[in-house]
């Protein structure tokens, strides 16, 4: 079966992007397949190369990274949310003349469509947030 | 893409103390630009969303209540909205904005149907996307 | 030593509102502010504890800027309810000798 | 076309658990994670809305690393409820034809 | 700095679904570093950080709840529980890890009191600074 | 009088940030004085240089660099939140191995121990949070 996930919350603050990690491991476990990952809200800051948890904690970015990197996820960062909060990729960072880009490995930043689209598609699309 | 299949939105946040309600419109009006068949649900805090004569000047945000009026142009025409929910909040329909949309034989009529709790139970049954902000 | 007691969520979504009357003394002030100034309306599920609280000798207001945010100005509001706008607010901290923020 | 309702808040705190329950058919499954997990202890507020749920034929589980995070795996719990892991919420996901998360 | 005040920590989350208990608490330990008088109240959902036997290694998180045992240490020794909200959540004092404190006479003395909630009006009116979290 | 002002959240997802920044600005009009403006949990990213948001909408960010340029506001982050959620400065870039800061003007990071000293001095303490 073809998951949609979508993940409205930042990390740490809320444990909403913890259980759709949980979700999405298990899901993967059993066999179905992920169809896209949604990152929506502040959602968007689950991408930050930038956050450095403490060593006893877990790094939530690097879950997914991880995550991604292993099963070929597509982790997609909401264009609109990610501009108002400081998620930026290259081509944002020098089209916004901003000294750097802050996005993690195997995150992409795309449009709205974008979840329209994976629910459009996908047998069941689940929603984490606050 | 597959065969059309129906969304659902389900707005339960008041506007402005947080940003739901305005990034959940921006989904909608894209899910609008698919022709998908689309239906608003607003229940529970969502009711405020439609509340007339919004100003949040003094806040200094946007009045982003506008935006429902284009609903219509975007083929969104059926809006729910929960009865009990306008009920225990002392609100009724005269408290919200007129919402209308265009038909085929020329007539514009209103998008906004309250309804009780119960039909809300059957539409969420009945769709096949469920959108939650 | 009269507390300003802040309450900024709806008391149709969340408890504050509720646990702040439950607990307040006459002579403290409840100040209504962001989605919490929906607790102002006249006839809705929350009127009567927050008239309770008003006879008990609890002072309640609401914030003009977030009542008209949302479209709430209009004549429909609990009589009992002071109405300040921020800088009303700024005074109602200054009085007032603590500032408890209901989260 | 059953429904999974998932609930990820305390239902003492906010008001998303009592709209799920008001609203679901029977048939449906409600399933409690993260703080939303309390509510599966016996003897709450809430405990006599869930079991009046039940008995409509609404089937209610809740998440066992939630609970057990929290301590409240102790047989306190409403026995009418279900108990599912990680691999058991993507099991009702499945099975069910959509999900509703009452955010 | 001026004459020592009085903080009282106001704590109405659940650990594990938000972070404010957890950073909460992180400055609770910072103000009893400044030995400084503090009261900790818990009262609503506030009521579960307390609970014995929590272990969120399942959803992957560390507990933290083992460090309101390291209280005493840091002179932390007012502890108030709301006792209506352990009631309507189906608690009682059983449910709550037992938290102590030296004496000067050497007798170690339980922190945790569980009070009506008049009394925790009367704490929130009596402190010089309210923290919530 | 002389007030501190704490922010739990995040800008644009709450309105937290917002009213205080509409309080401060009252205080301010009115004669008192601002001690300090501490950030936590979530409050950290109203901090980011990075963010962007659309053209008719405020800039939270800018707001309050200004506000603190104009009244010379001492605003701190609290470190150990900014670390969790990817706020650094130059220093903790360098520090963390990160590309760049991106932390804007005017805020600073330091420890929890600023938000005490804060609450120790003023008058008043306000809390603004989700």
């Amino acid at each position: 079966m073809k998951f949609t996930i979508q993940i409205n919350t930042g990390p740490y603050t809320h444990q909403a992007s913890d259980t759709a990690y949980q979700f999405t491991r298990a899901a993967l476990k059993a066999g179905h397949s992920i169809h896209r990952i949604f990152f929506y809200h502040d959602g968007v800051n689950n991408s930050s190369m930038f956050s450095t948890p403490p060593r006893d904690d877990r790094n939530i970015q690097q879950l997914w990274s991880t995550l991604a990197e292993q099963h070929s996820l597509d982790m997609v960062v909401c264009a609109a949310a990610a501009q108002r909060r400081g998620i930026l990729d290259q081509k944002e960072a020098v089209r916004h003349g901003k000294s750097a880009a802050n996005i993690a490995p195997n995150f992409t930043i795309s449009g709205l469509g974008q979840l329209i689209e994976a629910a459009v598609v996908s047998d069941r699309l689940l929603v984490f947030g606050d | 893409m597959p065969v059309s299949k129906s969304f659902v939105f389900i707005n339960r946040k008041a506007p402005y103390g947080t940003i739901y309600a305005l990034e959940a419109l921006e989904v909608v009006l894209i899910a609008g630009a698919f022709e998908l068949q689309v239906k608003l649900i607003f229940m529970d805090d969502g009711v405020y969303q439609l509340t007339r004569n919004q100003n949040p000047t003094g806040i200094g945000m946007k009045n982003f209540s506008k935006t429902f009026g284009a609903l219509g142009d975007y083929d969104v025409e059926q809006i729910f909205v929960d009865h009990e929910s306008l009920n225990l909040r002392g609100l009724d329909a005269t408290d919200l904005q007129p919402l209308i949309h265009g038909t085929t034989d020329g007539v514009e009529r209103p998008s906004i149907k309250i309804v009780p709790r119960s039909e809300l139970g059957d539409i969420i049954e009945g769709a096949d996307v469920l959108l939650n902000f | 030593m009269p507390t300003l007691h802040t309450v900024n969520k709806s008391p149709f979504e969340r408890n504050s509102l509720e646990t702040c009357l439950s607990l307040c003394k006459p002579g403290a002030s409840v100040l209504l502010i962001e989605d919490a100034v929906v607790g102002a309306l006249q006839d809705t599920a929350i009127s009567r504890q927050i008239l309770e609280s008003v006879a008990s000798g609890v002072k309640v207001y609401a914030l003009n800027e977030d009542l008209q945010a949302r479209g709430l100005s209009c004549g429909r509001l609990i009589d009992q309810i002071g109405i300040v706008d921020y800088a009303g607010f700024v005074d109602l901290a200054a009085e007032n000798t603590t500032v408890q923020s209901w989260l």
